[in-house]
């Protein structure tokens, strides 16, 4: 017998995880082929090497009321949050079947019915929107919580401080979830931080913030947990920093020049958090070889079966260009 | 009828839709005043301009509520309520602060539904008390209009009233408008009274109101710049001349209708605003004009605005920056010359 | 004389300035890239678009500076810099991002020298990438024009080129005016090319170009529609249509003159911009048009414009969005008609 | 014999402060008189009670390439900065004769040669300008620094997170001075601040910051020295708070609805900074009551030439409503 301890989590549920995160790099590593074999046009921000950060916290907002924001590097948190990953992939060709009717595209998929409010294409742009879904969270009583994922570029933007110490102030359930991958595009956190100490910044708003190795979905998972909790039980917003790299370029095309040569490829070797996975799971005997590959080959077929249904779908029609902008008008 | 200032009567239309909606709530800075301190009393200055009196008393702190000064932050705040189906009402206590929030109103709250595939919905207002208050020396920083900048951006609409009458109509359909609504409040008109009915009663985003009708010249005017008009036009008809007034009410819906067919009318326009010319209210009239009542114009087509220049101080130069009923009256005489 | 594009002549524009004036600075977001990394290069990627390439290497981190992403920091210290004296050149990487740094563009720098008595200067540029590059799908938050909520401003300066010619001769009288400039570069145009001296050169801003002449039509548009106002106007050239083509080059300044002695001698005026119609430049120059050279306009004045809509991420989308030539030659045709 | 050394401050350079400190107090006071009697017509922000803070760190700015941002709040930095105050009240009154001719008033009183880079009336609008000055500073290397004055309030502002934080990065000489009056508007700066304590806030962003009472101009002289001094030799940011109460209400006119009974009176009974610097130079003896009178006498007699001169002074003629708009255009 294997140690089911050694995660505190069923085989069912590990299973799930585990279909997240394969799910996650399976869609960003195609749109990368996709894009250098020019049948993608626009520019993607892919998580690759994040994913342990959006499956960890999503994993416990199992309340229809809780929401999450996002921001531009946001597929692995819509698939987290239960996006469907076809109408994911129509959106990203811009077809009218897509998430948002072709119309968004990359950096604004949004599903309010899986209470996924939007990715964003401003930096920033994320938590004051999370501070009033949490607002409402409050006002209504419902128990739920808004988490707001943001990069350790994006901390520097006046909004975020502004949302937190607003956060505080109204004593709402806001989770700010910031992911260090040490890059915000071309220049480091590092030196776009005054203090480099992320943390002890965030604290001074007021809010209890936890750090965890984002490339250990487990570590991810039960601080995502206690942080979600405890702004789920009234106690005010709360912040949770990941660290973990991006394997590719800041966009698809990055040249990326400014980063140290063989940086990425030796994350990719040491801290990718799907390896990580399956050797934890595999060590504790809780999923097997087969188990895993059953998984990647349901994955596989599913993205396959997402880029087929994408390259096939309907294009908008030019004339719907002014359509629902607004409700009335 | 109950005669009421404009300041009453949106005090009204709030503290209505309040109690008749439990997702309406208001947020901003000072709406109630006193928060932290133990100032012994139910509430503290209730705004700059007091529109907020008495609804912490009645409503309490879930549904009124003060914020730090984080214009972004309100105004996202209210964009992600909103997102989720609750009805702020926001307030940004000068027009001219939309500067620090223009990305949630003009990034996000506006493009939402046309972004996210038409699938989602944000009901919210936000309050922006805006213009000079003439003789006030409110300054370059206290004294824009704004509701030019906030017209252009797709996805918003705008609400410019012009008497209290409108105000309290025109603020229950914002508030139960399922789109982004920008509600601007010009300060000049605060304490000018009319006729409010004390029920509740929607007036329809998008429709133009007439205050004064007649055959010669068509005088298209917003917010403050109405009072202004009519004092104009009516001056003007002792001697004869009889000019339609088109008060758009909301520029974003715009009714085109009511604007063409009193040019085609008349022959002749006249756009009057008390904000600075360039890319403004008063330019895109002329122009919908210009083409789409180009055949029965008779006239170049005259714009009254304030000179490309902020708003100055000092009473005597305040009082030239803004409009004034002589200029309109000139404006209409030159029309007909 | 040597052929560059849009990219390089910027690029040259600022290297020479910097070269000739010890005050001139750029600062912004990964102007250099990788700062703070080890990277073992001299510089990163050198910006968004390549637009900086080489100043770090040649200037140095005193001369060309990347910052915290802080578009209201970044914009409030170009204007503080500036109004002590520096020469700043700021970058905000997509316009659609002026929505973090509106206060410091329309509170602070625009109204400095206005409201401090006309006893300072703010010499500072900002150099705001903007606009669609078809077929990008850059979408709702990356394609905004924003260049008409500036020209709005009483106290900005704008400038739009719409070729490497223009965009490098404005903007070295952009670095070198002492007014605060908003320095547009249309991002479809980064790629195009054309004959660029290799000395510097200044272009006065304030002076409308006039690429095409002709008898029968004035078109006038900016930035990037004016290539496709090109293509629109040499395809009707074959059937004996010709139209003055005017690119105001500066919409504030705007060359009044130009336009209107145009459009006094064709009669018939058709505006073309990418951004939305709502108060925007097409119904500024229509309106200009209606009022002062009403009495010789034969036709309706015709605005080419995308539609009041947020820019879409479907390329079918985004070229319905953006005004094609086919587009403008009907304009042109209907004018005519 | 007195004891110098009590403050260790010239006999002169006192008679300088009290006379700046009494300036101010004798301005504001008048200000309200005659907005009571219905003589100036706008609103204007009150700085009595403060009068120490502009004054002990003003003191300080010795070289030419030094600066102040100035907030809404204004009038005694512009003052303790070296602006005529009869310009000042001219301004004020919106004559053509004002430091800013009329078109800036009381929110937007600058005087670039004095290196006063103007009041402002947008919250949290100076900051990122002081550190675009303190910036130049370090660019010309010409050893001076910016200093900004923001209220409690204001600290919650975007733009002065972005500020600060930026300041750090780029290692610049600006000093941000936090006015700490217990009040923005009608709200108090311990509600709006999260966690309430804004020194650690402040520090979380890599500035050291002295905390100091505002009632105390020795205290404010004392630390603003130090902290200015850190900033000139160019060692980055660094900040001050200024604890002291504000006599008046937010504006004149302010009913003060949200402010406990006897608050104010209080303050001005115990907490006067003027009637603190009294009392200190009187007992240590560096001044002697005939010294303080004399000084009150010519500070009367300068605020009364300056209203009278306000009175009569030139009115801003109309056609000049869009003068000065362009250096040209
Ligand atoms: C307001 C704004 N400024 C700048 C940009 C350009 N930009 C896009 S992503 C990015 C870096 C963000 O870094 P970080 O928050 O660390 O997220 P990461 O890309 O590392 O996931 C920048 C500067 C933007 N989209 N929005
Ligand atoms: C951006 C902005 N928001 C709001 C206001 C309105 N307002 C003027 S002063 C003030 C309070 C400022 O408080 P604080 O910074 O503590 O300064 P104090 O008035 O106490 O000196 C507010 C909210 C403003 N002028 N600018
Ligand atoms: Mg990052
Ligand atoms: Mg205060």
């Amino acid at each position: 017998m294997a140690e089911p301890e050694a995660t505190g989590l069923s085989k069912d549920r590990l299973l799930e995880l585990y279909r997240q995160l394969a799910t996650i790099r399976e869609f960003e590593e195609r749109i990368n082929v996709e894009v250098n074999a020019g049948r993608l046009a626009s520019f993607y921000h892919l998580s690759s090497g994040q994913e342990a950060n959006a499956v960890g916290v999503c994993a416990h907002l199992d309340n229809p009321a809780d929401t999450i924001v996002s921001n531009h590097r946001g597929h692995g948190h819509c698939i987290a949050r239960g996006a469907d990953v076809q109408a994911m992939m129509k959106e990203l060709c811009g077809s009218s079947e897509g998430l948002c009717k072709g119309r968004g595209g990359t950096m604004h998929i949004a599903d309010i019915d899986r209470g996924l409010l939007g990715a964003n294409g401003v930096v920033g742009g994320g938590p004051p929107i999370a501070v009033g879904a949490a607002l409402a969270n409050k006002l209504r009583g419902d128990g739920g919580v808004s988490v707001v994922f943001l990069g350790d570029g994006a901390v520097n933007e006046g909004a975020v401080f502004e949302a937190m110490n607003m956060a505080v102030v109204l004593s709402v359930p806001a989770v700010f979830v910031i992911e260090d991958n040490k890059y915000g595009e071309f220049t480091t956190g590092a030196y776009m931080t005054g203090t480099g100490d992320l943390r002890a910044r965030t604290e001074s708003f007021g809010l209890g913030v936890t750090e965890v190795d984002g490339t250990d979905l487990f570590a991810v998972h039960e601080a995502a947990g206690s942080v979600i909790d405890h702004a789920r039980r009234g106690n005010g917003p709360a912040g949770l920093i990941c660290h973990a790299p991006r394997f590719h370029g800041h966009f698809t095309g990055d040249p990326e020049d400014y980063r140290p040569e063989g940086e990425a490829a030796e994350a990719r070797r040491d801290s990718d958090c799907i390896k990580i996975f399956r050797a934890r799971v595999l060590a504790t005997g809780q999923l097997t070889p087969d188990d895993l590959a059953a998984v990647d080959g349901a994955v596989t077929e599913a993205i396959d079966a997402a880029v087929a249904a994408a390259a096939a779908a309907p294009r908008p029609d030019p004339v719907d260009v002014a359509a629902d902008v607004y409700v009335s008008y | 009828m109950p005669v009421k200032d404009m300041r009453t009567a949106i005090n009204e239309a709030l503290r209505q839709e309040m109690e008749a909606d439990e997702s309406v709530f208001c947020i901003g800075e000072d709406l109630v005043g006193g928060f932290g301190t133990d100032c012994g009393k139910d509430q503290g200055n209730a705004g700059s301009f007091g529109v907020t009196a008495g609804l912490y008393s009645q409503f309490g702190g879930k549904r009124i509520m003060d914020t730090p000064i984080s214009e972004a932050a309100i105004i996202g705040a209210a964009a992600g309520a909103a997102l989720v189906g609750m009805r702020p009402v926001a307030e940004i206590m000068f027009a001219d602060f939309v500067t620090l929030c223009m990305d949630p109103l003009v990034n996000q709250m506006a493009k939402f539904r046309y972004m996210f595939g038409g699938k989602t919905t944000c009901p919210a207002v936000v309050r922006l008390p805006c213009g000079a208050i003439p003789g006030s020396g409110a300054g370059p920083h206290h004294s824009q209009t704004i509701y030019a900048l906030m017209t252009a951006i797709p996805g918003l609409k705008v609400v410019i009233p012009s008497n209290a009458y409108d105000a309290k109509g025109l603020l229950v359909s914002a508030i139960r408008d399922d789109d982004p609504v920008l509600y601007f409040e010009p300060k000049a008109l605060y304490t000018e009274s009319c006729d409010v009915p004390d029920e509740p009663y929607a007036i329809p985003l998008g429709e133009a109101a007439m205050p004064r009708e007649g055959d010669d010249v068509t005088v298209v005017a917003f917010g403050a710049m109405v009072p202004a008009a009519i004092a104009a036009i009516d001056s003007l008809a002792t001697e004869g001349i009889t000019c339609d007034l088109v008060d758009p009410r909301t520029t974003s819906p715009l009714d085109e209708e009511v604007i063409l067919e009193s040019v085609e009318a008349t022959g002749r326009l006249v756009v009057v605003d008390e904000s600075p010319p360039r890319c403004g209210l008063t330019a895109d009239i002329a122009a919908l004009a210009a083409d789409k009542a180009f055949w029965s114009l008779q006239a170049p087509v005259k714009q009254v605005t304030a000179p490309h220049a902020p708003t100055p101080f000092a009473t005597e130069l305040e009082l030239a920056h803004i409009p004034s009923p002589e200029r309109i009256t000139q404006a209409i005489r030159e029309v007909l010359a």
